[in-house]
């Protein structure tokens, strides 16, 4: 939500992404060398994912969130490219759905294009070593890069606004267990989602 | 003639705010072929997605049987079922990798078994020749066969009307020939059919019945002989009269042809015209 | 897209972006400075009627565009006021009312001040100003090809749900899922294919592999700049005033 | 007559495998209308991404002023310069969400200045009349604003070459008309203009020079009315003979018309049938 972190908090999470920031372009512009025609690509991707993200799930009544797509994008093109991408996609929500927020856009790259897409590659990738088949890796892949998401995001809340009794711990489980209404439906969803997505492609 | 369809005084507003029908007004008799003729952006997708139940009047009423249509969830599969609905371009409808599983999207739907499912599918693919493309790829496909795969994919569900929106674009003519000559079988099983186009010569050649769209408004219906002699109606919609027509009733003018009835293609009145003695004059001699 | 339509339909759609972005930023500022509800409402107020009567976004409009962002708002402040009590049982507590309420205004002011800016210009404008503050190219490129896109795949989405509900798609909660799974994949593969579609039709227009446009000119550039730094001045000084 | 761009017994294989040209010669003469005829998959669309340099030739040559082309990145820069293309569909295409935005970069590619580039946008957008468009969303245009904003995009590079892809596809008559006569202008204007169609009627009634193509092949090329009375060729290659010869030589044979040249177009036929006295004949009294 615009404006809602103080602002030390919104600059911090800022400066905490920019470096992520710096390594995800920079891994990209190199992908980018060897295939040049992978700008478009990316581009593509990044309006494919906005689209999802703006996207009402069947399962999903009168929520205010929404799926990210981030996670299938960070099984398709790794977790690297997924910082660029999910800034543009977090940008855009703000500027055209006022969606997030321009002011804790480095919070949600944070949450949303840094530790999803980490999460949900770290997973398939640990998940398809011991051998699990390939719908159930997507599928927890997914969801969990999603709940990482959101779990941050409550972090992030949590130490912007602790309890004054019981500290960032008592506020987090307060976020946390407040958004879990929404985020679990979503997360289950979107799981669900990225695995239709990806089986259907396969058969292509 | 009893109406399967109808269409009564309806008015459409876009969410945008913008008109898209106009105190639209027209029925399809059972068992016909109706052409659904107007220029881009005369409304003719509109109406075709009214009859199909996908979008409802803001005004005015859809009549099923004569009976005024409720858009309860029940009635909205019915009509669905038994109004199928081709869109213009067939890479917007294609959804499945294989030929035969996206012909099986609508009867799955249904919830009929697999196994009619399966006879339906087959059934589907031979009407429309593609029984042999049964398991190829969908992105395989020429233009013209993913076309016929949309049209298959909806007559699996076995349809009494069929609306198709501009099934002849980008279609070459031996292609338009042979889905013309496909149409034809299915009104003559009784399927009534009603195709949108923007070309009054291929609507005067095909349709028993023509209406005529224009700005949104359902600006006249008729047979095709009777709707085609209206110039001023065609002018007013921004369309031709049938060239066969006109070159007809020119060719009766000068006394070329006796008069009659206008052959409904410039296919037919070159018949007639061939049918004509030669004659010989002063120029060929020189040849 | 409410916010896209009224931005390219705004009064003020014609005044350089660097003006409105200007005064968006003052605003923003003006909010992190100020202390006391009161100036705090005060510009948000200010900021909302500069939208409302200056660029006339319609009321309706712009309520309709601020609802989603402030339900969150008013669930996330709700969040702040429950908490475990010393009996350990959870109940309402205003120790944080003070902070909830201050973050709340803020919260609105600054909203008002991203509106007023994402209301009265369209996105392309904005992707201009991003480039002259020297964004990193890659960035832009994925902005430019994601906005033209977005309407493309969206109206592509649109029609391949239309059409799948033609043949009874969407009927149930299960056909639903199907019809959302095999459409998605298919799109996922058209991204692909649009891609390489717009790569060719790139290369066709001479690409040298980075997306160059000419920005829109802005005749009164300058003199729109100078108002709207007085005006976000005025902001600025206002919240100064009251924290210090 | 010398040939701006030439293909020489060209051969192109894609990548899957598939044939796409086989031995095709073709020579664009400077200045000329050119029509490109042929079936849907006839290898239309191959030919032209041949003559822009977006494919290269699995066997032959391309030619350009004669010469055989370097495929070099200066070579391909240079004739991306001389010979534009526009292709059929406009959503993939324009990549900028912005009308002038978009228009600008080919010009901007080209490493022209600012100013120049703005001069030329703006008499590009003036050429396709879309010059109050210049600074709205592409998404809010029509199809057909958006095929002519693609138009657009390519004059602003001032091409001496401009092809286009079934540029007609899609657009109703009055639109058809609208942008043929663009290019009339353009034609005028001295540039060489190849466009591809299915339809044998519009190729020509308005190009110069007709090229068939069937299967892969380049099958005839030559002067429109000269090409149109092949009609051996034209069927070898799926088309029928124009109407408008067809009539016309059906009404010589009968001395309706005078012999000598067949008009163009059915409009101009029925002006020359319109000019003859039209006769008063027994049945006519009874109406």
């Amino acid at each position: 939500m615009e404006g809602f972190l103080p602002p030390a908090h919104a600059l911090g999470w800022a400066a905490a992404s920019l470096p992520f920031m710096a390594w995800g372009l920079h891994s990209v512009g190199q992908s980018l060398r060897a295939h040049p025609e992978r700008r478009m690509l990316l581009g593509v991707a990044a309006a494919f994912a906005f689209l999802l993200s703006a996207l009402k799930l069947p399962s999903v009544t009168g929520s205010c969130s929404h799926p990210t797509g981030v996670g299938l994008g960070a099984l398709l093109f790794g977790p690297a490219a997924m910082v660029p991408v999910g800034f543009v996609v977090l940008l855009f929500q703000a500027l055209l759905l006022a969606h997030g927020g321009v002011t804790t856009l480095g919070a949600n790259v944070f949450s949303m294009a840094i530790v999803g897409p980490f999460v949900s590659y770290g997973i398939f990738r640990m998940l398809s070593a011991f051998g699990l088949s390939r719908s159930l890796a997507v599928f927890l892949a997914a969801c969990l890069g999603d709940l990482a998401t959101y779990v941050t995001t409550s972090l992030q809340l949590a130490w912007a606004f602790p309890d004054p009794v019981g500290g960032i711990q008592v506020s987090f489980a307060k976020f946390a267990g407040i958004f879990a209404l929404t985020q679990v439906p979503i997360a289950i969803s979107e799981g669900l989602l990225t695995v239709l997505v990806v089986n259907a492609m396969a058969r292509f | 003639m009893s109406a399967v369809l109808e269409l009564r005084a309806v008015d459409h507003v876009y969410p945008d705010g913008s008109a898209g029908l106009r105190d639209c007004s027209m029925a399809l008799g059972r068992g016909r072929r109706h052409g659904l003729l107007g220029a881009n952006g005369a409304g003719k997708t509109t109406v075709l997605q009214h009859l199909n139940g996908l979008l409802r009047p803001t005004a005015g009423q859809l009549l099923l049987d004569g009976q005024a249509f409720d858009y309860g969830r029940a009635g909205l599969v019915e009509l669905r079922r038994r109004v199928g609905l081709v869109f213009q371009n067939p890479e917007r409808q294609l959804f499945s990798a294989q030929v035969e599983e996206d012909v099986s999207f609508g009867p799955l739907n249904l919830g009929l078994d697999d196994a009619t499912v399966r006879e339906r599918v087959a059934a589907a693919l031979d009407a429309v020749g593609l029984r042999g493309h049964a398991r190829r790829a969908v992105h395989h496909l020429s233009f013209g066969q993913k076309k016929r795969v949309c049209i298959a994919g909806v007559l699996a569900m076995e349809p009494e009307v069929l609306l198709l929106d501009e099934p002849m674009a980008g279609l070459d003519a031996p292609m338009q020939a042979e889905l013309a000559a496909l149409l034809d079988r299915l009104a003559a099983r009784g399927v009534t059919v009603l195709l949108s186009t923007h070309d009054v010569d291929f609507a005067f050649r095909w349709a028993d019945d023509i209406h005529v769209m224009a700005a949104g408004r359902c600006v006249a219906s008729g047979p095709a002989a009777q709707l085609a002699a209206q110039t001023e109606v065609l002018r007013a919609a921004g369309q031709h009269p049938p060239l066969a027509l006109t070159l007809h009733a020119e060719l009766v003018k000068r006394g070329v042809l006796p008069p009659g009835p206008a052959p409904r293609s410039t296919d037919l009145l070159l018949e007639a015209l061939r049918a004509l003695p030669v004659l010989e004059y002063p120029g060929e001699i020189n040849v | 897209m409410l916010i896209e339509t009224a931005a390219y339909a705004s009064r003020w759609r014609g005044v350089a972006p660097t003006a409105k972005a200007l005064f968006a930023l003052a605003g923003i500022l003006a909010a992190w400075l100020a202390q006391s509800p009161a100036v705090l409402a005060a510009l948000a107020a200010a900021l909302a009627l500069a939208a409302l009567l200056g660029a006339r976004v319609p009321l309706r409009t712009y309520l309709a565009v601020a609802m989603p962002p402030l339900g969150f708002l008013l669930l996330s402040c709700l969040t702040m006021l429950v908490g475990p009590g010393p009996d350990g049982v959870w109940h309402w507590s205003a120790a944080l009312l003070p902070t909830a309420g201050r973050t709340a205004l803020r919260s609105l002011t600054i909203l008002a001040a991203l509106l007023g800016l994402v209301l009265t210009t369209p996105l392309p404008d904005l992707l201009n100003l991003l480039r002259r503050l020297r964004t990193p190219e890659l960035l832009l490129d994925l902005m430019v090809l994601c906005y033209r896109m977005l309407f493309v795949l969206r109206q592509a989405w649109d029609e391949g749900v239309t059409a799948q509900s033609a043949r009874l798609g969407y009927r149930g909660w299960r056909h639903a899922w199907r019809s959302l799974g095999l459409l998605a994949g298919q799109m996922a593969v058209q991204v692909w294919q649009r891609a390489a579609a717009l790569q060719m039709a790139a290369e066709a227009r001479g690409y040298q592999g980075t997306l160059r446009f000419l920005p829109a000119a802005y005749p009164q550039a300058r003199r729109q700049t100078v108002w709207a730094a007085l005006a976000g001045g005025l902001l600025l000084a206002v919240a100064a005033g009251d924290r210090w």
